[in-house]
């Protein structure tokens, strides 16, 4: 079969259907190289286990000329279908075989290409198990409520405490006057997030007051605290503090006391 | 299924169901949720009841009047105050500037609060109202009427106070702190209908 | 008191505790809260699991980690998703496939998915993070350093299970490959030293 020229979707065009009234775009059927070789092979009845995958070759090859292929796994598919062609010609071709090799017994391309059949459509069946429960019986937390904690004796907080925060405030350095212009941040919640996992990497705790010690501005904190709020909202670090005020203890989440 | 087993699975459900509920739900809701009558809805609350009790769980049903909640049994009380005490306690010093802001100028909006801290609020605002030590009192009469807070009698317990007149007074840079900064919402000082 | 009935008095508490709780609580948590140690409590939170399976109740434990939270109970599912009547959107195909790789064989990077998919997965990664199905957990201690991932409560919760060991055993031929098999970055099974 002569071979044709593959057809290239633009970045993920095709992989996000478009919703709506009347419209959607649904291109490609196959996000991947081995989604469409399973298929090939189940819609023909064929056994995973035992069908000579060179015997699919056409058909993938068939298909690739014929649909779309998205640009960023396009490479993936030409490797297996390079793979299959690979397989299909050796079965052509008997007497190239490698000596010792007996006719019909798999050859170790066939083999990885098959196991990683086997285990895509593993994955396949799970994610079909997950698709008929999404969301259908979910299991819901409750949100807590204020009356939730009986009216336990509460010492009183002194009032003062609350002057005392403004007056803080007050004292802390104005933030620097904001840019004529926009200038883009230097500092994101991404770097700042990476920061803290660096130096929770070793004990697997830190204390924030000695991490904003170490900041060179004070947006440069601020962001800081957002990377570990984020961090404590995803559960990578638990935040303990004792005392009001007192210093705050980032503890890496599964680090031993 | 017999009619023991049909009422078991409803109380079930019905656990279920004020366990996630925002607040108390009236047998109305009940019997609606379930598409039974009333009389029937509160044979089931019953069986509720009883279940959770005769097992000893933590959790029991209460009654008031016609609603109904989950709450916890009173035998793991005196253990449950230790915990409460403690999350109770827990008042970040962010939610503190917050509320200290909201204290001494209010009414005040978010904005007026994320001004003053230089810092966004949304999430400490939100912390205290649910910890109800702050509540919403109005609207702001500005264009996107923002809402304007102002703290309540829990906040007043919380601190041992018995009104306003007692927070202490500011040092003049903190009182110009909190109250210079009005904003694209218009005048701080401006009071409106709580209506 | 026996020791039969200590642990079902402590059940009770840990339900009603994690009934008021704002968060999942850990078991290091659990254990300080009871005063016990870190072996009893889970002792005690499998008998509160097993008594609310058991008793057919409307709530179930639910453990991801070594944390843990109350749920309603998958039987009450389907009534309650009418109550939530939450508009979900479903999770594409595609971001399935990638979230049961991530379930089976957590903690592991988007390499590993990327090669079981033999699919580029950047963008279904991104969603199901954003979905908060799937979190970033660490990182493997190999060169680069990729980011390992690992699904969380959000995801138990939306697809009914209360640990993940309710999820399906893979098919024969495939569990054993899954579990085993190495990516690029090296070793599969390899969990980065939390500290």
């Amino acid at each position: 079969m002569p071979l044709e020229p593959v057809a290239i979707l633009p970045g993920h065009a095709g992989a996000f259907p478009v919703g709506g009234t009347g419209f959607e775009i649904r291109l490609p059927i196959f996000e991947g190289p081995l989604q469409l070789l399973l298929h090939l092979i189940e819609s023909r009845q064929l056994d995973v286990l035992s069908v000579p995958l060179a015997e699919v070759a056409d058909a993938y090859l068939e298909h690739l000329a014929r649909n779309p292929v998205d640009a960023p796994n396009l490479s993936e598919f030409v490797a297996i279908a390079a793979q299959l062609i690979w397989l299909k010609s050796r079965r052509l071709l008997p007497g190239e075989l490698p000596p010792g090799a007996e006719e019909g017994t798999d050859e170790p391309d066939e083999d990885d290409l098959r196991l990683r059949l086997i285990e895509y459509r593993a994955i396949r069946d799970a994610a079909l198990w997950l698709s008929a429960r999404d969301g259908l019986a979910p299991l819901m937390p409750r949100q807590p409520r204020e009356s939730d904690l009986p009216g336990a004796p509460v010492v009183a907080l002194p009032h003062g405490l609350l002057a005392a925060s403004l007056e803080r405030l007050a004292a802390a350095p104005e933030p620097e006057a904001p840019p004529s212009e926009v200038v883009a941040r230097e500092i994101t919640i991404g770097m700042q997030i990476r920061a803290l996992l660096d130096a929770l990497s070793g004990s697997g705790r830190v204390i924030l007051q000695s991490v904003l010690a170490g900041c060179h501005s004070r947006s440069e904190a601020a962001v800081t605290v957002l990377a570990m709020l984020e961090l404590a909202r995803r559960r990578q670090v638990r935040l303990e503090q004792s005392t009001l005020f007192g210093p705050i203890l980032v503890k890496a989440v599964g680090a031993r006391r | 299924m017999t009619d023991r087993t049909a009422t078991h699975d409803l109380a079930a459900f019905y656990e279920a169901l004020l366990f996630v509920a925002e607040r108390p739900l009236t047998l109305a809701e009940l019997a609606e949720h379930a598409s039974v009558p009333p009389t029937q809805a509160e044979s089931i609350l019953e069986t509720l009841g009883l279940e959770l009790e005769a097992g000893g769980r933590g959790l029991r049903l209460q009654r008031m009047g016609d609603e109904f909640q989950l709450v916890t049994a009173p035998e793991v009380g005196e253990r449950l105050a230790g915990y409460a005490a403690r999350e109770v306690a827990r008042v970040t010093p962010a939610a503190l500037e917050a509320l200290a802001i909201i204290a001494y100028r209010q009414p005040c909006t978010r904005s007026e609060v994320d001004r003053v801290r230089g810092v966004d609020s949304d999430y400490v605002m939100r912390s205290l109202l649910h910890r109800r030590l702050i509540t919403e009192v109005g609207r702001r009469d500005t264009p996107g009427r923002p809402i304007l807070y102002a703290t309540t009698f829990t906040f007043l317990e919380r601190f041992g106070m018995t009104s306003l007149e007692q927070l202490p007074a500011l040092s003049s840079d903190a009182a110009s702190k909190v109250a210079a900064s009005t904003g694209p919402d218009g005048e701080a000082s401006q009071i409106p209908d709580a209506g």
